[in-house]
């Protein structure tokens, strides 16, 4: 129960692009369309997860016993940045069209600041690994989550007559703070 | 036997019928010209067979069906063929399409008729062929050669054959008065058609706004088993034929298929009558009866007209027209098309001749769309409108497909509707146009890359010949220098 | 130090040695399947229409992105449309030609076979002495015949309306 | 080859118009309006037409600079937008939440989207949740009903006072929300059974002589506007049913498990803007899915997420904050959730034929 709470508490209250603001790039990027956003997003929800775990272990055996914590960002964007070249190959490999979609985001879940934003964040609340490892899963959730809806927005957003000196980028940032302002409704809920 | 399922959607349009149904069925005088448009019908353009200046006989063959799916075209009365060429057409675009124009005598001969015996005795592939000779097409606007679907029926097991006389669109009472005043004829082409498909059951369908067609058609097949008179709800698009399919056997029918896939074949009561005119008589479809309606028209009222005849010469034996309409049409109001002149002739396919006065037209700019979503609630499709208008007016074409263009049968329901004055139904017309047009490019271009791999080859294949001969005659050169060598 | 050194190194050389070990047992053929597939779509006329000699450089030209995606006139809308899904760019359909088609004009036409041989599809159809004549359905509008004609009877013109052509408008409203 | 200006059918048409739907709508909030507008005196009468003006002329002012025609003004958006932003706000809130908030609703909720039908979010809900946020004290601070002529009443004068010029309200003239009285007490230990006890009646609730917005106060005259709307078909009925059925079941559940801390279905129903946002807010059709299942679908998630952020949110009044999340996943349940078309299975694929039609009759192969 404990941990379903603070899973949807991550997902929702404390949204990863929303509230935190992190990941804007390739929110703003995929999301054009439905299908390569959700993708986009499980592929992220794979990177986050594992990263959160890997940067845990990471952590807790190799940089605290050493007593070199000054070099966690250095090495978490190492094991990062591993860890999306891997995620790319096995995507080329098994889905040329879903690869083909994502095309330059998929090397930037790299640096995606949410991917290693997370991981930090999970170092300094002290998280548990399994904390550390929901955590990753939520905030990955929430990146999913609202790339999704925003991705919907946006096709909704291609049909309409918006004035020419907001159509593209402009509207989708404004609908991106109205989208935030819905999301302050779950404050306080965790 | 039969679950009246309702059909979704469907809209109460003002029915209009009254003042063209109060009046019997009248005969239009003949007009000193005919103009026959060869395609009248869907499928290939009929090809002439008379030369210009022939002599012909009512009902004489003018032209024949180059494929199976085609019919042919017969002199509506006797006289000369003065012109074979272009002649305006009945098509909103003013455009023109080849045609004949016959100018009669005023004896109105007829030639000699081929009439069966009995025509229950014949076989009933020879009969599909004699309507199909006789140039019989779906007279309830739709225009299908009538023999066409005989024939595939008849491949088929067909349990019903459905009889729509429910004539949904408002003005319209041709079908009506034609039920009312010659109920045993019709009753008779059903048989007919039964006998053709070996059907177990005729059922007649007439919209419950009809009385007297239902009493009157009730009482022409009193005497035969297996006919049952329904009468089915008041609801525009009835006259569909899918719609019907399911309102009166509680099927559907599966999306790309036909209705024989669900044991089922409708014809339009209108075209039983033709059915039966051309069996019983052999007489081939040159008239039909036409609905001159419309608040413009002095004196509304069904004529049964030959096919050709000026539109203007029908407007005048009615009374005439009282003021400019606002808009002319071929067909009712909801799925009818606009009539470019007075001048063009009656089709095969025309069911009402509408000239609507400014009242009656809706006249309101339109505005953007607010997803109040009656379109989606008005479709007897199921489909979305908005969401297709939407895609379509960004010209994405797929996703308007996607979301039912696919499915949809033009019948403007959701125009109706519709708060906004969206013209949803020109918004799939352009789609669909330009659907066909992608195909048929696609087609083209798939044509030409055979084409230009045919030259190719071809021209390798010259080179290669070009060569061979060319060493062969290099052979034969240095050969005889050979022999005087050594 | 040594010791941040050192693990550093070994992370290098593990992620390093984990990666080339992946990439080996999911290695994908690097040939490029697009352009095959753009090729079969293409009309295969080798028209020269597009600025590239012959349908198969214009299938590299396309996937390379040097060429447009509405550069086939011959394939009209449903060719670019086509190419525009699976290239992924965005399809400006104003920039697509009209079709046009060849027409002989019979009055001058000497019969003298030089468009008949030039026409890279066979839509030229006559005999020597004869008057051509172009076979609309065939016609890609490519313009040889024209360079070809010695008498400068042939021109291109957009198809003459008709009803089997004719479509219906986008409404204008909003 | 095509030719412009040729119209297709159908040449019939329902005489049914945009406008007239906006002016049913304004007129089936009439009553409520003229409610609130008695209950809270002129302070409240001159937020409402300032809300309502400053809807209108920003609506004017943003066709104007987009060169759209000005007739669209008439169709009665702008002003429905506006009206229902008054009934959400305190009825005694300064002119500058008015304004702000028309403008807000109107030019970025709205124009900045293209107008009328293109919006994603309510424009109205979006001020609403937009003011509450960047002004928390003005937008929570509730003027109890003093009607019309009661004593100690504002006049005209001192209504324009109060709008324009500011100022606090005197204790004994405010007072929090039902809601927001449960909230509050409930961190201090308090048990739901003697707050409410204390601080909600029923039938005041729901006739409508309790504090709140101007939309918040009487649930009936909403009620029977609602139902006027519906029988004349302007809005569906899955929206509302869905939403009030789950609020009421999910607050009767939490009642029976724990009495001290939920306040029981009645209390959800008839408090805060449940009902104007069920009937009013979250059937705006703009903003809403297309199909009666994705209806059904958001009109219950809506009432969850009211429900549970009511409950456990640090927001008292939910129902704006919910309606404008399920907004933005309206485009995902209309993709979703379609409408079965006619011939085709729920998932879009055709039936199947029957097959026993498919073959070919004895009698031929003889």
């Amino acid at each position: 129960m404990e941990y379903a709470l603070f899973l949807i508490g991550t997902v929702l209250v404390n949204n990863v692009v929303l509230v935190h603001f992190l990941g804007l790039c390739p929110f703003m990027g995929v999301s054009g369309k439905l299908d390569p956003s959700l993708g986009m997003g499980l592929a992220t929800t794979l990177v986050m997860t594992l990263g959160g775990l890997s940067s845990w272990l990471l952590e807790h055996y190799v940089l605290l016993p050493l007593g070199i914590g000054f070099l966690r960002i250095l090495s978490y964007i190492l094991v990062i940045a591993g860890l999306v070249q891997l995620l790319e190959m096995i995507i080329r490999k098994a889905s040329p069209p879903l690869y083909r979609s994502l095309g330059i985001y998929l090397p930037l879940i790299t640096t995606n600041c949410a991917v290693l934003g997370v991981p930090l964040i999970s170092a300094r609340e002290g998280h548990g690994l399994a904390e550390a490892g929901l955590f990753g899963l939520g905030s990955a959730l929430g990146f999913a989550l609202v790339m999704v809806i925003f991705a919907g927005l946006r096709e909704r957003l291609a049909l309409a007559s918006v004035p020419a000196a907001f159509a593209g980028a402009p509207i989708a940032f404004v609908t991106a703070g109205l989208l935030a302002m819905a999301f302050m409704g779950f404050a306080g809920l965790i | 036997m039969f679950n009246l399922a309702h059909i979704r959607g469907g809209i109460h349009p003002a029915a209009h019928k009254d003042r063209s149904a109060a009046l019997g069925i009248a005969a239009q005088p003949l007009p000193p010209r005919l103009y026959l448009p060869l395609r009248q019908h869907a499928g290939a353009e009929a090809l002439p067979l008379v030369r210009e200046g022939a002599r012909v006989l009512k009902g004489q063959l003018l032209a024949g069906s180059p494929t199976e799916l085609s019919a042919p075209i017969h002199a509506p009365s006797s006289g000369r063929i003065i012109a074979i060429g272009p002649i305006e057409a009945p098509h909103p675009s003013g455009l023109q399409a080849n045609g004949m124009v016959l100018e009669c005598d005023g004896e109105d001969r007829w030639v000699d008729l081929d009439v069966p015996a009995d025509p229950f005795a014949e076989d009933p592939l020879r009969l599909a062929n004699r309507v199909a000779e006789a140039g019989v097409v779906g007279l309830g606007g739709a225009i299908f050669p009538a023999a066409v679907k005989l024939r595939q029926g008849a491949k088929h097991e067909i349990k019903t054959v459905l009889v729509n006389g429910s004539e949904c669109e408002p003005y319209l009472s041709c079908d009506d008065r034609l039920m009312r005043e010659r109920a045993e004829a019709v009753v008779d082409g059903a048989r007919l058609i039964q006998h053709i498909l070996r059907a177990y059951s005729i059922v007649i369908a007439i919209e419950d706004n009809k009385p007297a067609a239902l009493a009157a058609m009730r009482a022409a097949s009193e005497p035969y088993g297996a006919i049952e008179v329904v009468a089915v709800p008041a609801l525009y698009p009835m006259g569909s034929a899918k719609q019907l399919i399911c309102q009166v056997t509680g099927r559907e029918v599966p999306a790309g298929g036909r209705s024989t896939d669900v044991g089922v074949l409708v014809h339009n009561a209108g075209t039983v009558y033709a059915i039966q005119q051309a069996l019983r008589h052999g007489r081939p479809l040159i008239s039909r009866v036409v609905t001159v309606a419309g608040g413009c028209v002095g004196n509304p009222r069904n004529v049964e007209t030959l096919i050709g005849t000026p539109v203007q010469a029908l407007f005048d034996s009615c009374g005439g027209l009282l003021r400019e309409p606002r808009q002319l049409l071929l067909g009712g109001p909801m799925m009818g098309v606009v009539l470019p002149s007075t001048r063009v002739p009656v089709i095969k396919g025309a069911t009402g001749l509408l000239a609507l006065d400014r009242h009656e037209v809706p006249q309101r700019e339109s505005a953007p769309c607010i997803r109040c979503s009656r379109c989606v609630d008005a479709c007897p499709m199921g489909l979305a409108p908005l969401e297709m208008a939407a895609r379509t007016r960004v010209d994405d074409l797929d996703g308007a497909s996607e979301y039912g263009l696919r499915d949809c049968i033009l019948c403007g329901c959701c125009s109706y509707v519709c708060p906004s004055h969206i013209p949803l139904v020109q918004y799939f017309q352009y789609a669909v146009g330009q659907q066909d047009e992608r195909r048929s490019a696609a087609r083209k271009n798939d044509y030409i890359k055979r084409l230009s791999e045919a030259r190719a080859a071809r021209l390798a294949e010259e080179e290669a010949a070009r060569a061979a001969a060319k060493a062969a005659k290099k052979r034969k050169a240095t050969a005889p220098a050979g022999e005087v060598s050594p | 130090m040594l010791g941040a050194i050192l693990v550093l190194a070994l992370m290098g050389l593990l992620l390093g040695g984990g990666l080339g070990l992946a990439a080996r047992y999911l290695a994908v053929s690097e040939e490029n399947p697009l352009i095959k597939e753009i090729e079969a779509l293409m009309p295969g006329s080798q028209c020269g229409q597009c600025g590239y000699p012959g349908c198969s450089a214009a299938a590299s030209a396309l996937v390379e992105g040097r060429a447009a995606v509405t550069c086939c006139p011959p394939g009209g809308v449903a060719l670019a449309e086509r190419l525009a899904e699976l290239l992924g760019v965005p399809l400006d359909a104003g920039a697509i030609a009209a079709p046009v088609l060849a027409r002989i004009e019979a009055a001058e036409c000497t019969g003298c076979m030089r468009c008949y041989r030039a026409c890279p599809t066979d839509a030229i159809v006559g005999a020597s002495g004869q008057i051509h004549c172009v076979l609309s359905n065939a016609c890609t509008g490519c313009g040889k015949c024209l360079e070809a004609c010695p008498e400068d009877c042939i021109a291109l013109a957009p198809q003459a309306p008709t009803l089997d052509h004719w479509r219906w408008a986008k409404p204008q409203a909003a | 080859m095509s030719a412009q200006g040729i119209a297709a059918g159908p040449f019939a048409h329902d005489r049914s118009s945009v406008d007239r739907i906006m002016l049913h709508v304004c007129l089936a909030l009439l009553p409520a309006t003229a409610w609130g507008l008695y209950l809270f005196g002129w302070p409240a009468i001159n937020l409402w037409l300032l809300t309502c003006a400053s809807a209108v002329a920003c609506e004017a002012v943003c066709l104007y600079l987009l060169g759209r025609p000005l007739r669209r003004l008439l169709d009665g958006s702008a002003l429905l937008s506006g009206w229902l932003l008054a009934l959400t706000l305190p009825p005694w809130a300064p002119w500058w939440i008015a304004v702000g908030g028309s403008v807000f609703a109107i030019g970025i909720g709205k124009q900045l989207y293209g107008g009328v039908g293109q919006n994603v979010f309510n424009p109205a809900m979006l001020a609403r949740v937009a003011l509450l946020i960047a002004f928390p004290l003005q937008m929570t601070t509730w003027a109890l009903p003093l009607p019309l002529g009661a004593e100690g009443a504002p006049g005209w004068l001192e209504g324009l006072r109060i709008t324009f010029a500011g100022g606090t309200l005197a204790d004994g003239l405010s007072g929090a929300t039902a809601l927001g009285q449960l909230q509050t007490e409930l961190t201090l230990g308090h048990g739901a059974p003697q707050i409410l006890a204390e601080h909600f009646a029923l039938l005041p609730a729901f006739l409508g002589y309790s504090g709140g917005s101007l939309g918040e106060t009487s649930e009936l005259l909403i009620l029977l506007g609602g139902l006027w709307l519906l029988a004349l078909r302007i809005i569906h009925w899955e929206i509302p049913l869905g939403m009030l059925l789950t609020v009421a079941a999910l607050a009767a559940l939490a009642h029976q498990i724990n009495p001290q801390v939920h306040g029981g279905g009645l209390f959800h129903l008839t408090s805060g803007g449940l009902l104007l946002g069920a009937l009013f807010i979250a059937t705006d059709p703009v903003t809403s899915p297309i199909s009666r299942s994705g209806r059904l679908i958001f009109g219950a998630a809506c009432g969850g997420l009211i429900f549970i952020i009511r409950s456990w949110g640090s927001f008292p009044e939910a129902v704006a904050f919910a309606v404008l999340f399920m907004n933005a996943l309206v485009p995902l349940i209309d993709r979703l959730c379609r409408p079965r078309a006619y011939g085709r299975n729920a998932r879009g694929k055709p039936l199947v034929a029957a097959k026993w039609t498919s073959q070919v009759k004895e009698v031929d192969k003889v």
